[in-house]
């Protein structure tokens, strides 16, 4: 690693301090998985490395008001572990379940894994179909934006270089808002996603209600199928609907062709996971 | 502009951290591990007969307790770190290379570059592999200079000042193109067929005739890595007797040494190399490496050097396993005797030959498979492509004949009719049989097998 | 829809060089208490092979895996080995350590043939024992003869020898000739679930019955094949070098380049087939290689036996099979509309 | 230079190491505590696999500094004078390990397994060693030694499964 310097601030505002200080030579380090193998490539020393992992304004996991309150140095372990996750969104779970390995999620924070902003991040979605929101913290407060637009581009958020990303808040109403997630890697343990995808909605009266497809890996960020989504909303349920909604969904992504996978087959990989993941939604949604 | 100040003035900080990493640093004293002193050993390293034990490994147990110490858990004092400058371009003759800004880095006792080996080849069947490349790079991961520095990372520095001119050249990466006439030849050599194995046993002609079915089918296979956890290590030291010790991560000892002596010129007598324990093979260790280079390093510096592959240089400059193509026809019987098959192969290579002699005679006799054919023709080629070189990987070109020669003979089972396993069995060989290449085998058990294999699976019941 | 599949694969293969000469040498010193050290220039890989080959020399000398010290890979210090390379291991290098321990054993013999009023070869070493054939009752503890021959005698029972496997070298037009001194053969077979909408390969359970002449040691024979059978399954489904148009590796790290965790193993059945090679030290011949050969195609034949498609080129990706499956329903599968 | 106190194996230990240093480079360079080892330093093989206030990570991702202050156990610290490590133990009697390399890392991903004091299936088993890569065992034999070793320290049993049942 090329040299440079470290500073493992106690509080938000030291924090803050360090990277008013140091900007635009400043990078924020937390679990590690992700950043300290690009330090390991990198030509050039970022300068001043921010530790952000010892700041208590970054844990926890609580129910506030506003809803699921899940700090954004929680690591992906912790939310796997988590009785209240496990209450009111499960596919949270799911969703951390398939990052790396143990050792990864021991490490690697959900607050990481949205700022490194890599398509094929397995936190995105899930999140994004429960429609989180997130609060930055910066020299002039807080602010809260909704997840879909903090995703700005591949490696590219919302945050300010001089800000930090506080925490992520799953909105009362949709606690407990029947939702499924499901990854297709290359092998089963330790895979980088080809595809992620997740579902949510409510069954009211029998008819779809609140429908959220969300999906990563399919293009520069996590992004939601609206036009699937719109084929099933305020529709009474049936397995054709959630065929076509499926078929749609292959519409709107724009998968890329590489060397672990073509387009194609991601195509078809988007067809089959927002199915699945809205069929195991709706037998969630049965009870 | 403020902000411009404050980086100048960082550059010094780091400037300062680096220097400060100049000194070696050394664990004064070696941490201890625990471990009662009396572990008793398990019964049936303790009886006779000693054959036919589950007897316990006494290494395992140093394994376990993280006591093995594999090369890169050595450190001797004032050793060096050195690093290896990948040419990163798979064909292109070399105009010069300029290590003099490298050489001035911080840090840094010595550089070698491939001219500077006094035999700069080695290879177990053809010694056509430069140990550095001097002349042409063949393939991408061809190393062209070494660096030894004070740290890795000032070795690394270092290998981002080495300058090198190429004059590309023609890379030809398919064997099927590298085999054609006008190919670019990747060696000095007529054809970048570098290698042909030929078996022939009866009349392959005659045996199609008789045979009621022809089947046909093409396979291929991929390049895949040894992937052993330890990368490629090594250690050299030369002495003031001018006898140099390495301490290397080499399945093959005794080779290795004479490779060694050969490349340095040095009497096989001056050279001691200490195996230890390799962590993992599978073909991969089974020639040298960085060996030679480490010593000239030694020799220039007076220190120990050490080389340890990142996982990267594993992949992109060590040996691999071959892909092939393989062609099958073959002949049956309407009641399922193989009556007669013609296989070819081609092997792709890679840049260098390195085990492939061996690769392909192997996958010659071994593509008939286990069975009775009393009419073969089997004709195999290896091809040089700018791609990593192939070499030895646990069985020798056999899954690639073997994925080959079952994927076919399930084919022709399912288009005769018969049972997958009865036709196998209604073909292996049996005490007695003659193999390809007219060797009459002995305590031969594939149809003991077969019925094992198949009986543990519960083959008959099975149902989907 | 997942279809489970089962599949064979059926192999030979041989043990040692390709004709060329690729001898063994070994040293077996028995120490004035009975036990022994031997001395190897072969290398432990990983295999276990310095536990199998103490075995050998232990029971040459009818003494315990434990009474035997192994030496190895020093080239100052260890004679002439050919290396950890062919699967030559237990066979080649075994039988220059069991004639090394022969040797050391006939000094024993003849120093204890006058201890035991009998003739050298009247006995034989068993249970760290000098005694007479037939006659159990009419012996000394190994250590006894062992001080006798070194501090009385003058004669430490120290043995060498060397093995190369006989070959005849093939005919450069016909290949006829006799290429290797001895084959193994093993099937293994796999069962696999494979789903028809993504094309994803499991491998649920393998069982494989190789043969290795004598097992030294069936614990480590178990191993081999376990590990092979992991390497074979990383072969058929995942690992592929790729390469860009420039000739550089796409994927040279353990993120890209996919090798099987334990989450992609299968449960496994090994069985040892009871074989004894004449030729081998005690009937054995080698197992190290054999075992990562005929995984591929056992696991291939069970895809195809599963869904009924025949991958011809490995790995078989999940997208490799998802598009033969398509292919082979033809206007069958729903169309996908045609993404941008 | 930044000064980095940790415990290691119940041991306060201070080094004064560059602020780019990892955890393992520390452990390894500046500790001797070459039992964690560097098969990849990306994070993928697990070979580095230390436990930091007893959860596994992989010491080749952690900073020097990040792991200030905090409570490290390695390979080394596992068995005492007095006793011979059960996860130790059961690896050797079942020839878990073969070139060894993987060893340390599978070992300590074990320690925190079953630390953990949760009742284990063989799929959580094999889920928790997902980060830990072997080459040569096809990981049966390591799930064997791992499975004694939770059965002989807990006296609890694992769960017989056949994956083979639809």
């Amino acid at each position: 690693m090329k040299p440079f310097d470290f500073v493992q601030p106690t509080t938000t505002d030291a924090a803050l301090a360090a990277l008013a200080e140091h900007s635009p030579n400043v990078r924020i380090l937390c679990g590690g998985t992700d950043y300290v193998v690009e330090l390991k490539h990198v030509a050039q020393s970022p300068g001043v490395v921010v530790d952000v992992s010892r700041l208590e304004d970054l844990k926890g996991i609580e129910l506030t008001d506003a809803g699921l309150r899940i700090g954004a140095g929680v690591t992906h372990s912790q939310i796997m572990a988590d009785k209240m996750i496990a209450e009111h969104a499960p596919a949270m779970i799911d969703a951390a379940h398939t990052v790396g390995a143990v050792q990864t999620r021991n490490l690697g924070t959900l607050g990481g894994n949205l700022v490194t902003c890599v398509p094929s991040m397995d936190s995105g979605p899930t999140l994004l179909a429960l429609d989180a929101q997130v609060t930055i913290l910066g020299p002039k407060g807080t602010r809260q934006i909704d997840l879909a637009e903090f995703f700005v581009g591949v490696r590219k958020t919302a945050l300010e270089p001089d800000e930090l990303l506080l925490e992520v808040i799953i909105p009362s109403e949709n606690l407990g808002k029947p939702a499924g997630f499901i990854k297709f890697g290359l092998r089963k343990g330790q895979a980088l996603a080809l595809v992620n995808a997740a579902s949510a909605f409510r069954i009211e009266d029998g008819t779809f209600k609140d429908v959220r497809i969300a999906l990563g890996a399919v293009a520069p960020v996590v992004m939601r199928a609206v036009k699937a989504e719109a084929v099933l909303e305020g529709q009474a349920f049936s397995q054709e609907l959630i065929s076509e909604a499926a078929t749609v969904a292959v519409s709107e992504a724009k998968p890329i062709d590489d060397f672990r996978a073509s387009k194609e087959y991601r195509n078809s990989l988007i067809e089959v996971g927002t199915r699945r993941t809205l069929e195991a939604a709706l037998q969630l949604a049965n009870g | 502009m403020a902000d411009d100040v404050k980086v100048k003035e960082k550059e010094v900080t780091l400037e300062s951290l680096r220097k400060a990493d100049d000194d070696l640093r050394l664990p004064a004293v070696p941490e201890r591990t625990l471990f009662p002193k009396e572990i008793g050993v398990a019964a049936a390293r303790e009886q006779t007969p000693a054959v036919g034990q589950r007897a316990t490994r006494p290494d395992g147990r140093l394994h376990g307790l993280g006591q093995t110490k594999y090369i890169d858990d050595m450190f001797f004092p004032g050793m060096l770190h050195a690093k290896i400058k990948r040419a990163g371009i798979s064909h292109a003759r070399i105009k010069s290379i300029d290590v003099s800004e490298a050489e001035k880095m911080p840090g840094v006792m010595a550089t070698v570059i491939g001219k500077e080996i006094p035999v700069n080849s080695f290879g177990p069947s053809y010694q056509d592999q430069p140990l550095l490349a001097d002349d042409i790079v063949r393939h991408a991961g061809d190393g062209v200079a070494a660096v030894a520095a004070v740290t890795e990372q000032q070795a690394l520095d270092a290998l981002e000042k080495i300058k090198v001119e190429y004059e590309e050249l023609t890379p030809v990466y398919d064997p099927l193109e590298a085999m054609k006439d006008d190919a670019v030849k990747i060696h000095n050599n007529e054809s970048n067929v570098y290698s042909s194995k030929t078996i022939k046993k009866g009349d392959v002609e005659k045996g199609f005739e008789d045979s009621d079915h022809i089947f046909e089918a093409t396979f291929t296979t991929q390049m895949v890595e040894h992937v052993p956890m330890e990368p490629h290590a090594s250690i050299a030291e030369w002495d003031a007797n001018g006898r140099v010790t390495i301490h290397t991560s080499l399945g093959r000892i005794t080779l290795g040494r004479a490779d060694i002596s050969r490349t340095l010129e040095l009497p096989i007598n001056r050279i001691r190399i200490i195996a230890t324990v390799v962590g993992g093979n599978f073909g991969g260790k089974n020639e040298i490496t960085t060996e030679p280079i480490l010593a000239l390093l030694s020799k220039k510096t007076g220190r120990p050097v050490k080389s340890v592959y990142t996982r990267e240089d594993e992949f992109i400059s060590s040996t691999t396993r071959h892909p092939f193509v393989m062609e099958y026809k073959t002949g049956m019987s309407k009641e399922g005797k193989i009556m007669a098959r013609k296989v070819r192969l081609v092997c792709d290579g890679g840049a260098y030959c390195s085990w492939s002699e061996t690769t392909l005679g192997k996958a010659c006799i071994l593509s008939a498979g286990p069975y009775n054919i009393d009419n073969l023709h089997v004709d195999a080629y290896a091809v040089y492509t700018n791609k990593t070189m192939t070499g030895a990987m646990r069985g020798f070109g056999a899954p690639q004949v073997c994925f080959a020669y079952e994927s076919h003979m399930d084919d022709m089972a399912k288009a005769l009719g018969i049972e997958p396993v009865e036709l196998r069995l209604r073909n292996t060989f049996h005490e007695g049989s003659a193999s390809p290449t007219g060797q009459v085998l002995e305590a031969v058990v594939v149809r003991d097998s077969l019925e094992m294999a198949t009986e543990r699976f519960g083959w008959q019941e099975w149902q989907k | 829809m997942r279809h489970r599949g089962k599949g064979v694969g059926c192999m030979w293969y041989p043990i040692g060089f390709t004709v060329l000469a690729n001898p063994s040498a070994a040293t077996v010193k028995v120490n004035e208490d009975g036990t022994a050290t031997l001395l190897t220039g072969t290398v432990e890989t990983g295999q276990g092979s310095l536990t199998v080959l103490g075995q050998i020399a232990a029971e040459e000398l009818g003494i315990a895996t434990d009474d035997v010290h192994v030496v190895s890979a020093d080239t100052d210090t260890t004679p002439m080995d050919t290396g950890a390379i062919a699967s030559r291991t237990t066979y080649v290098t075994g039988n220059a350590i069991k004639l090394a321990a022969e040797n050391a054993k006939q000094i024993l013999f003849e120093v204890a043939a006058p201890m035991l009023d009998v003739r050298p070869d009247q006995l034989e070493a068993v249970d760290r024992k000098i005694q007479v054939q037939y006659f159990p009752q009419r012996c000394l503890p190994i250590a006894d003869v062992a001080l006798q021959a070194q501090f009385v005698m003058g004669r430490p029972p120290i043995g060498s020898a060397s093995y190369n496997p006989p070959t005849v070298a093939m005919d450069s037009e016909t290949g006829q000739g006799k290429p290797f001194s001895t084959y193994v053969y093993a099937t293994q077979c796999a069962e696999v679930e494979v789903d028809d909408e993504t094309g994803q390969v499991d491998v649920i359970y393998m069982s494989a019955a190789h043969d290795c002449g004598t097992a030294i040691n069936p614990m480590l024979v178990e191993g081999q094949i376990e590990g092979g059978i992991s390497m074979g399954i990383g072969y058929a489904l995942q690992e592929e070098m790729l390469f860009d148009d420039d000739g550089k590796q796409i994927n040279p790290n353990l993120t890209n380049y996919i090798m099987p965790t334990s989450l992609d193993m299968p449960e496994i059945d090994v069985d040892i087939v009871e074989n004894f090679d004449p030729t081998g030290p005690f009937g054995a011949k080698g197992v190290g290689e054999p075992t990562a050969v005929p995984t591929a195609a056992a696991i291939c034949n069970a895809i195809h036996d599963a869904v009924g498609v025949r991958i011809t080129s490995l790995p078989a990706t999940a997208e490799k099979v998802l598009k033969a499956i398509k292919e082979k329903n033809g206007g069958e599968q729903k169309a996908l509309p045609a993404a941008e | 230079m930044t000064d980095v106190t940790i415990t290691v194996n119940g041991e306060e230990r201070t080094a004064s190491v560059p602020p780019e240093t990892t955890l393992l480079k520390m452990l390894r360079e500046d500790l001797n505590l070459t039992g964690a080892k560097v098969g990849c330093d990306v994070g993928d093989c697990g070979a580095c696999t230390v436990l930091v206030d007893g959860i596994a990570v992989n010491a080749c991702l952690m900073l020097a500094g990040q792991a200030e202050g905090k409570k490290i156990e390695t390979i080394e610290g596992l068995s005492t004078l007095e006793e011979y490590h059960p996860i130790q133990k059961a690896f050797e009697e079942v020839a878990a390990l073969q070139c060894g390399f993987c060893g340390p890392g599978m070992i300590m991903s074990t320690k925190a397994l079953i630390d953990q004091g949760e009742e284990l299936t063989k799929q959580e088993i094999k889920d928790a060693l997902s980060g830990n890569l072997c080459r040569c065992t096809g990981y049966t034999k390591i799930i064997e030694g791992v499975i004694d070793a939770y059965e002989e320290i807990t006296g609890k049993k694992v769960p017989e499964v056949n994956p083979r049942a639809a």
